[in-house]
């Protein structure tokens, strides 16, 4: 008890000093190394509050794919602001601002009710009417499936986002620039060996979702990384943003979702509901397809907006 | 029918002006300006008819009467108004705008009758302000800078002269509660506003009757219009004035007060005109002085009678007023024969004037000497009635003057003669000056024939005639009078004017340069500059939640 | 049914046209006129077959829920029906004259949809049974006068515009406030509920009653709230004539008149001693409207601020708070706007055919344009007051009603505006028939009609001044204005 | 508790109406070139949608829907009360009109796809659909999702023209639209730490004054806030919206920013009512009326006719923010609050209309013009009548002056603000009204202004945008000749003791 | 205790997180100081779902996830948009450059 109670809070305090220093750093690249750490040590935090999908997907998102971005992105922009930030007297003013927005929340969390209201008899008692052993799951696709669906047009918008940004010339063809990694180099090396561990993996992870933790958008974003690696080391080519099919593929999720969401309406009596015997194996059929486009939707995030005519 | 006539009378002048719209008909118009008052003239002689209320639908309620000093008033002008009306239609046949004047003289015509005849105050009104108005048109007619000059005198003091008569009928409408003359000139004595009433009453009459010192546009105007103008000016416009004062003084219930400063100022009037009238040198001037004079001995007469409660006075004053109607309007008229004429036929000319002249002063045997002796018994025996008495002489003086200065205007060419039309009508009018005042004085009561040339009678009205004539012959001799501006007052009024005006001109404001960006703006601008910045907004976003937090957990 | 139809038909037959002209092409002339014709004679024909039924005792109502607690509310009563006739009447009459005086000019459908609109918005306000109508209406007026106001769209009509707005915006917003205040304390208001104020205490009152009428009084000109008038003479002639005769000062009047008569009642502006002040207020911008045409140099400038004072003459009569001065300014809704409408169309036909814009250039005016110059000068002369033009029987009223409730000195701000209104008319009266024309020296009486303009501006002047000489002359008709005038102050108070 | 629930009564047209437009968007992406006349096919539809929703709930009275069957606090619950079916009819009106407009100027040239026309109708689906899900949602999170879902559809459309200041204020406007996102999570993050439930319903049951509330209440409070532009948080919105294309600026000017409002009134009222204090209220208001003058005051200073219409957004969404305390917000019902709450409303629906036909109309005018600087588009007026027109009408709306929706709105709030006692917002009322009279007519006068020679458009300007654009304004025109309707609708789901109207 | 304490980091992630959005002027600093902001309210939410007991709350955990994929997306766009401002005006940051 104690030692873990010290654990955490050596992990507390790390966490707090990488987050400080993130936002301290002088420049932009020691902070977006400093944010890398940060989403490690924060996936670690998650699993000491045990949520171990949180963790996965804190790992896989919030630390790798954050990470990528902002370190790819890194090379291509200056990393000094030109203009100077505010003065003493408001950095000051705005400090004490922040610190007080804490401790209000903190005084908030302090004052949290015990016993704690929770859902979790909630979850319980409905979960067997999905079938699914995972309740994380179960409410992803179930209880609350419809911000899920949600959730996978937030993603497909903002890949729309991306894309809207190429100029209009270049418009269908493929995103960011053309990846040349030396055949005998590291990264040539890596992408020809890890993809298709990262491929087994990403199943791995998307097939014990629904009993074990994991699920679509772990797997998904593991998927994800491993067609990013690839291309970083030129063994494939980013698709050009007109292809039907890589459209369809993006769009499979959300269709899919949708079309079952709909047959809902008229065999489980409402939208997004499934009849309990048939409800396993149609939740497993939207989560492959989430993962699929999921996948396909983070990698071209990444990837960013066409920059090469198709 | 006679209830019809008095409407007869003012509708026919107006019929004949919409008339002239036609074409046709406004090739003639000058010689409708006889023909225009004949209906009137039929009415005053067909006698007094009462109260005639046929024009409920009109104005706010038109009701006409005519009594028996209105009949004298209406039948006089009458005969005025068709003389000059045929000398004008000769004076000014083929010149330029004669179709303006007839116009204006229609309109003045039908306002100069309706004065005499209107019984509600609304109707009096609108006649009173017709003649005023319109005999703008008549005096400014010749557009001569000295015409302009006087037209403004003239309409400056006929608009305030209108002004108070409004707001003294509106007085004496509120106070009275009826729009007829009659109870509402009852109901005056019992006003709370009754000396203001009187004061506005008196001041619109009297500028119109020419009472000093509201007399000024009288001796611009007169000579300044056209000869046939200035005869009905002096002859039946100044009677409008004298009319309404006797209409609209409370005579029945009397007021000492009122009637002693009338009588006064009246007087004062009467010498008043006389003393400027001689020392003026163009004939017109003079009779319009002599004018000045006469309504002054008028306006007496009818204070007295206010101061005596004598509503008995009208007789007396309706007789002046024919008289002098006529007489003054022949003078006027010869005025323009005499000028026409030339130094061969002068004789018989002068002559004739000079009866007429003489006849204001009161010569005895004609109408001047009738109207003195009506006036003689209501003027009293006290210091009024000797001052007015005095009158005679004055006027006289002023009168032989006026032949003198008349005498001066004749035709440059010897052999001249004033064509007929222009002598038929003046003869007309100066018989009609002879015989009126005699047919009304007979017409009175009995022995009155006889009374009016009792040779005690007759003397007393001789001597002042005499009198005078050696005064105005001794002054021509040995006097050397100062000649004083027309209109004497008004040239001190115009001065004064002359300096004020620029005075009253509102002075020019530069408009404030405009400031480009006003504080509140400035400062809102430069705010919205501040907020713009990230930082700030940032900030801003923390205040607001903070405050947010503040209000939904300290306050209440 | 027909009683609830008959307010509406009457509204529509100005506003169906200002829409319908508003999606006219610019060249189609012949059918706007046709419709704007159509129109103003439908529109009188309505009111004259109320104006029968109205006198013997008749009203009409529309009443429809815009918001519970806000009705939209139309009413034909004796009062409404004054205005409404008076701007019917003159809608023709400016319509006939606009078509004449704007010729080929650009923006037309423009042109004539703001004016249909106008008075539309005019008809509204007459008929107008509730301050909300009325301020939705009056809004309306303020909106579809602006763009006529810059209907030249040249920088001075713009600042014109501008300065038209900024005033009248100003005045709203304190009549909503006024409104809003005053619905908060006792509820909708209609105009024939008396007595729903009785409760409320003095002091709220007077600031109600100011802010109602002080928001009023802007398009009523009233000093000091009168400066836009006379900047908003750059409009074109008839829009003049329409923003001084026809619709929106008038609107204002109307409406200080609904406000003392028909919301506070006479009996309360009495009790509280409100009628003085604005009595006062309305004196004295007889005078100083007066004062400042005197010095004016331009014919559409002193106009303008002989409107600002005359337009109070009607204040003047509800203020002195006794039923015949009411009388007298009821009637000078209607004289007034008769006599003014002829000036105005006199002066732009002046202009337009003789390009005279100024005083001095008046010269010999009448013997040029005799017809236009007599309409002129019967219009001037019933302004001074002189009978029988309608403008003296408003004052008699006004005066005999000042002194008949106490206010003597009433009839000396007559008598004063009345010598300043001759000062400021008669050398236009003057110079037009007495001085002659520059280069016609030995100027004869030119025929009639030898030199007039279009017919188009001869018409409606001759007309408007004909009709304010028959106004004074048969004012004892029933029908009359004065008559009219009569039947809503007797009806008003029970008399 | 049963994990399924009971099928509802009646057509789900709640969920009909959100899963239209975001099927359309996925389906537009694989249609490319063919999104356009998805667009065109589905907005029409999507109208009957919402007025059948609309209609539903006018009969039958609020209508709630538990998606999947799960009902809260498990599942989500769809709920349709008067005031959102208002807002989802109104949206899918001005989108109507927006889609008008916009169906010539993003059109594809035959059989090719072009990055606008594509990405403009699919982005204006997904918007409305995140529009929709705002507007119909009942559990807080879910909230956070539908707001994220705008925010990312609407940036991309603020930065459809990727000119470098346009990205700038769509970055911006990303940023702040994500902390006031993330502050709104933080509140209902700890909402549910203290009630265990995210579901409006079940909230105002459950929430009592307490300190994890007031937290809650004042993050997402401000977080909506940042997101609704409301002064001093509105720095982001004037680029923004007045460097979008035009059909987009005049749907982020007209509905988007109106989705936090509509939030903050679901939070205030529905979720927390009986946290909320009269104070909070107060500061509301005053933040509104700051942004009232401020705005306006700006608004009057600018030099270009889209800025200046992007000021009076931030203007008139001050006006929004005066009915909380009016309508009864932080206190016990009064018999005003229904007057307030539809005056709020109806500036609300009144002001979509406006500003949409605004933004049009100046958009039109920068096409016509090739710029938009106010004072060199003399002449327009002439050239555009419709067109100047549409912005008379509409600006006729925003000074609250009849007959306009505005008006009425405006009356309503006025009286209920004379009624209540809070006079001072009154005069703010006028004062604000006053100032966009001078804007509205600044902008005017140029286009109005006579030009010796006719000015003719740079580039035609084709009859049915200029249709679309008058048909906005006459929308915003309408709603004051006939607003009864909707206010009998804004009731449905309101507390019983406002029905009374405001006598 | 856990939790509290993982409570109370997220309560200073978010102050941490807030103060650099706020006082940053680099686009990349300000969207990493955004995903820390975010990262402290998920956090502050995993302490709650903690509070459930032991295992925790599924709900909270699903929300995050939720959460955490859509704070990606908006990076993602966020990064985009900082990609293509540089590429515009040579800068990186969105502030008009006279502040």
């Amino acid at each position: 008890m104690t030692a873990l109670w010290l654990l955490d809070l050596c992990l507390v305090a790390v966490i707090l000093a990488v987050a400080l220093s993130a936002v301290a750093a002088r420049d932009l690249f020691a902070a977006t190394v400093f944010f890398v750490a940060y989403g490690l040590l924060i996936a670690l935090a998650w699993v000491r509050l045990d949520a171990v999908d949180v963790a996965l997907a804190e790992a896989a998102i919030g630390a790798g794919l954050t990470g990528v971005l902002l370190l790819g992105v890194t090379a291509r922009v200056h990393m000094e602001a030109r203009t100077p930030g505010p003065g003493r007297g408001m950095r000051l003013a705005i400090g004490a601002g922040c610190a007080a927005v804490s401790v209000a929340l903190a005084a908030a969390v302090l004052s949290l009710p015990v016993p704690a209201p929770s859902l979790v008899p909630a979850v319980e008692a409905a979960i067997p009417a999905t079938g699914l052993g995972n309740p994380v799951t179960a409410v992803l696709l179930a209880f609350r499936g419809y911000d899920t669906l949600l959730e996978t047009l937030v993603l497909l918008l903002a890949l729309l986002g991306v894309w809207s940004l190429a100029p209009d010339r270049l418009w269908g063809g493929r995103p960011g620039l053309r990846h040349r990694a030396r055949p005998e180099g590291t990264l040539a090396w890596l992408g020809r060996l890890l993809p298709p561990i990262g491929l087994l993996v990403g199943v791995y992870v998307f097939w014990i979702g629904s009993d074990q933790p994991g699920g679509a958008f772990q797997a998904g974003t593991i998927l994800a990384a491993v067609w990013l690696l690839a291309i970083m080391a030129g063994l494939s080519d980013a698709p050009p943003v007109r292809s039907l099919a890589l459209r369809l593929v993006l769009v499979a999720g959300p269709v899919v979702f949708l079309g079952i969401g709909t047959a809902g309406l008229f065999v489980a009596g409402a939208f997004l509901g499934y009849p309990p015997a048939a409800a396993k194996t149609l939740i497993v059929t939207v989560e492959a397809a989430l993962t699929l486009s999921i996948a396909a939707t983070l990698a071209l995030l990444v990837a960013g907006a066409p920059e090469r005519a198709p | 029918m006679t209830a019809a006539l008095p409407w007869l009378a003012l509708g026919f002048p107006v019929a004949l002006l919409l008339a002239c719209l036609a074409r046709p008909v406004r090739a003639h118009m000058l010689a409708l300006l006889p023909v225009a008052p004949l209906p009137a003239l039929a009415t005053a002689l067909s006698g007094p008819v009462g109260l005639v209320e046929e024009g409920p639908w009109l104005l706010l309620g038109m009701a006409l009467a005519l009594d028996a000093t209105g009949a004298v008033f209406l039948g006089a002008t009458a005969l005025l108004w068709i003389a000059a009306g045929a000398y004008a239609a000769a004076y000014l046949r083929g010149k330029a705008l004669a179709e303006r004047f007839a116009a204006f003289w229609l309109l003045t015509l039908t306002g100069g009758l309706g004065v005499f005849l209107a019984a509600d105050i609304v109707s009096f009104y609108l006649s009173f302000a017709l003649v005023s108005l319109t005999a703008y048109g008549l005096v400014v007619h010749e557009e001569t800078a000295r015409a302009h000059r006087a037209a403004f005198i003239y309409i400056l003091l006929a608009l305030s002269g209108e002004i108070c008569l409004l707001l003294g009928f509106m007085l004496l409408a509120a106070a009275a509660d009826s729009l007829l003359i009659a109870p509402a000139v009852a109901a005056l004595p019992d006003s709370p506003w009754r000396d203001l009433t009187l004061l506005l009453l008196v001041a619109g009459f009297g500028l119109k009757a020419g009472l000093v010192p509201l007399h000024v546009w009288l001796p611009l105007a007169h000579p300044a219009a056209p000869t046939p103008a200035s005869a009905v000016l002096s002859g039946a416009l100044v009677k409008a004035g004298i009319f309404g004062l006797l209409r609209f003084l409370p005579l029945e219930a009397g007021m000492p007060a009122w009637g002693e400063a009338l009588a006064l100022a009246g007087l004062f009037t009467a010498f008043y005109g006389v003393a400027i009238g001689v020392t003026q040198s163009n004939p017109k001037t003079v009779l319009a002085y002599s004018t000045v004079s006469q309504m002054g001995l008028v306006t007496a007469l009818l204070g007295v009678a206010l101061a005596e409660a004598n509503a008995g006075v009208g007789a007396a004053a309706a007789l002046h007023a024919a008289h002098h109607a006529l007489a003054k309007g022949a003078l006027f008229l010869a005025v323009g024969v005499v000028a026409a004429t030339g130094r061969d036929r002068l004789g018989w000319v002068l002559a004739a004037a000079a009866v007429l002249a003489v006849a204001l002063g009161g010569l005895p045997l004609t109408g001047g000497a009738l109207a003195k002796l009506a006036m003689k018994e209501p003027l009293g025996e006290g210091y009024v009635g000797r001052l007015a008495g005095l009158t005679s002489v004055t006027t006289t003086v002023l009168m032989v003057h006026f032949l003198r200065c008349l005498a001066a205007t004749a035709a440059e060419a010897p052999a001249a003669a004033a064509p007929r039309g222009l002598v038929v009508p003046w003869l007309v009018a100066a018989l009609a000056a002879l015989l009126v005042p005699w047919g009304l004085h007979l017409a009175g009561e009995e022995g009155a024939l006889a009374y009016a040339l009792a040779p005690a009678i007759l003397w007393e009205q001789l001597w002042p005639v005499l009198l005078g004539a050696l005064i105005a012959l001794a002054l021509a001799r040995w006097v050397r009078l100062p000649a004083l501006p027309e209109g004497d007052l008004v040239v001190l009024g115009e001065g004064t004017a002359r300096r004020v005006a620029p005075l009253l001109r509102p002075p020019r404001i530069a408009p404030p340069p405009l400031r480009p960006r006003r504080g509140l703006t400035l400062a809102l601008t430069r705010a919205e500059r501040v907020l713009r910045e990230w930082p700030a907004a940032g900030l801003s976003l923390l205040a607001v939640m903070l405050l947010l937090g503040a209000s939904v957990a300290l306050l209440p | 049914m027909r009683g609830a139809l008959l307010p509406l038909l009457v509204l529509a037959t100005s506003l169906v046209p200002a829409v319908v002209i508003f999606f006219l092409s610019e060249h189609a002339w012949r059918t706007r006129t046709a419709i704007n014709i159509a129109g103003a004679v439908g529109k009188l024909a309505l009111v004259a077959y109320m104006l029968d039924s109205v006198a013997a005792g008749a009203e009409y109502e529309l009443r429809f829920p815009l918001v519970p607690g806000l009705d939209f509310l139309l009413r034909v009563d004796a009062l409404a029906l004054l205005f409404v006739t008076l701007s019917a009447a003159l809608w023709l009459l400016t319509t006939i004259y606009a078509i004449a005086y704007l010729g080929e000019g650009p923006h037309q459908s423009r042109f004539f949809g703001f004016f249909s609109l106008c008075v539309a918005a005019t008809t509204g306000i007459a008929l107008s049974g509730s301050l909300i109508t009325f301020f939705i209406f009056y809004e309306l007026l303020t909106l579809s006068t602006w763009p006529l106001v810059v209907h030249r769209g040249d920088g001075e009509s713009f600042a014109a515009g501008r300065k038209y707005l900024a005033y009248t915006l100003g005045g709203s917003t304190s009549l909503l406030l006024g409104i809003v205040w005053l619905e908060g304390l006792v509820g909708p208001i209609e105009f024939t509920r008396h007595g729903t104020l009785a409760g409320l205490d003095s002091a709220t009152l007077g600031i109600c009653f100011l802010l109602l009428v002080g928001g009023l009084a802007v398009k009523a000109a009233i000093v000091p709230l009168h400066a836009w008038l006379p900047a908003a003479m750059v409009a074109p002639a008839p829009v003049s004539a329409l923003l001084h005769a026809v619709a929106v000062v008038k609107a204002g009047a109307f409406g200080i008149l609904r406000v003392v008569l028909d919301v506070f009642g006479i009996g309360l502006v009495q009790a509280e001693g409100l009628g003085v002040p604005l009595a006062a207020m309305a004196s004295l911008t007889i005078l100083y409207g007066s004062l400042r045409a005197l010095a004016q140099d331009d014919i559409k400038r002193r106009l303008a601020f002989s409107t600002v004072s005359q337009v109070s003459y009607i204040t003047l009569g509800v203020a002195l708070a006794g039923p015949v001065a009411a009388v007298g300014g009821l009637v000078h809704l209607v004289h007034q706007g008769l006599m003014k409408i002829t000036l105005f169309f006199c002066a732009g036909a002046l202009a337009e055919t003789l390009h005279i814009h100024k005083v001095g250039e008046m010269d010999g005016a009448g013997r040029r344009m005799p017809l236009t110059m007599l309409a002129f000068s019967i219009a001037a002369l019933g302004m001074i007051g002189v009978p029988p033009v309608a403008g003296f029987v408003s004052k008699w009223y006004l005066g005999v009603g000042g002194l008949q409730a106490g206010q003597v000195w009433v009839i000396f701000v007559l008598a004063g505006s009345s010598l300043l209104n001759a000062a400021y008319f008669l050398p236009l009266v003057y110079r037009a028939w007495f001085v002659p024309p520059p280069g016609e020296r030995a100027g004869g009486w030119t025929p009639l009609l030898a030199r007039e303009g279009h017919w188009g501006l001869v018409l409606p002047p001759v007309a408007t001044a004909a009709v304010a000489l028959a106004a004074g002359l048969f004012a004892a008709v029933a029908l009359s204005p004065l008559g009219w005038a009569r039947l809503i102050v007797a009806r008003d108070y029970g008399l | 508790m049963p994990p399924v629930a009971a099928p509802e009564a009646g057509f789900p047209w709640i969920v009909l109406a959100i899963l239209l437009p975001l099927a359309g968007m996925v389906a537009a992406l694989p249609l490319g070139r063919h999104a356009r006349a998805l667009a065109l096919l589905l907005i029409p539809a999507g109208l009957v949608v919402a007025l059948l929703l609309a209609a539903q709930v006018w009969r039958e009275g609020e209508v709630t829907y538990a998606l999947g069957g799960w009902t809260p606090p498990l599942g989500i619950a769809l709920r349709a009360d008067g005031f959102s079916a208002v807002m989802v009819v109104t949206t899918a009106v001005v989108l109507l009109g927006v889609a008008l407009f916009a169906q010539s100027s993003f059109r594809a040239p035959p059989g090719e796809e072009t990055r606008a026309a594509l990405l403009f109708w699919a982005l204006l689906l997904g918007l409305w659909g995140a529009l929709n899900a705002a507007f119909l949602g009942n559990d807080l999170f879910n909230l956070y999702v539908a707001l994220e879902l705008l925010t990312l559809a609407a940036v991309p459309m603020a930065s459809l023209e990727a000119r470098a200041e346009t990205l700038a204020a769509a970055l911006r406007y990303l940023f702040f639209a994500l902390a006031g996102s993330v502050l709104y999570l933080l509140g209902a993050v700890l909402l549910y730490g203290a009630y265990g439930t995210l579901d409006i319903t079940l909230l105002a049951e459950r929430a009592g004054p307490e300190p994890v509330t007031w937290a809650a209440a004042a993050l997402m409070t401000a977080g909506l806030l940042a997101k609704t532009a409301l002064f001093p948080l509105h720095l982001w919105l004037p680029p923004a919206h007045a460097g979008a294309p035009a059909a987009a600026s005049a749907v982020l000017s007209a509905l988007v920013v109106k989705a936090s409002f509509f939030l903050v009134l679901r939070l205030w009222f529905d979720a927390l009512p009986g946290v909320m204090t009269a104070a909070a209220g107060q500061l509301l208001a005053a933040l509104g009326a700051g942004a009232i003058l401020f705005g306006s005051v700006l608004a009057l200073h600018q030099v270009r006719m889209k800025l200046l219409v992007a000021y009076s957004t931030v203007a008139q969404l001050g006006y929004l923010f005066l009915m909380v305390p009016l309508a009864g917000g932080g206190g016990a019902a009064q018999p005003w609050d229904a007057g307030a709450w539809s005056g709020g409303v109806l500036h609300a629906v009144s002001h979509a209309f406006a500003k949409a036909a605004m933004f049009l109309a100046a958009g039109l005018f920068l096409r016509a013009a090739g710029h938009d600087r106010i004072a060199e588009l003399r002449g327009m007026g002439a050239a555009l009548p419709m067109v100047t027109l549409a912005f008379g009408l509409a600006g006729l709306s925003l000074l609250g002056l009849p007959p306009s929706g505005g008006f009425i709105a405006k009356w309503l709030l006025l009286t209920t603000a004379m009624a209540s006692g809070q006079w001072w917002w009154a005069l703010v009322m006028f004062a604000g009204g006053l100032l966009a009279a001078g804007y509205v007519f600044r902008a005017l006068t140029p286009l109005l202004a006579r030009t010796e020679t006719p000015v003719l458009p740079g580039r035609p300007v084709p009859r049915h945008q200029q249709w679309a654009v008058l048909g906005l304004a006459l929308c915003s025109v309408a709603l004051g000749v006939a607003p009864l309707m909707p206010f009998a609708l804004l009731q449905v789901g309101r507390p019983e003791a406002a029905e009374e109207g405001i006598g | 205790m856990t939790a509290t304490l993982y409570g109370l980091t997220g309560a200073a992630l978010v102050g941490i997180g807030l103060y650099g959005l706020i006082v940053r002027r680099h686009a990349l600093r300000r969207l990493l100081a955004f995903n820390l902001l975010g990262s402290g309210v998920f956090l502050l939410f995993g302490a709650v779902a903690e509070r459930a007991g032991p295992g925790g709350d599924p709900v909270p955990h699903a929300m995050i996830i939720t959460g955490i994929v859509v704070a990606l997306a908006a990076t993602a766009l966020g990064v985009a948009l900082v990609l293509h401002l540089a590429r515009e005006t040579g800068r990186a940051e969105p502030d008009p450059p006279e502040g």
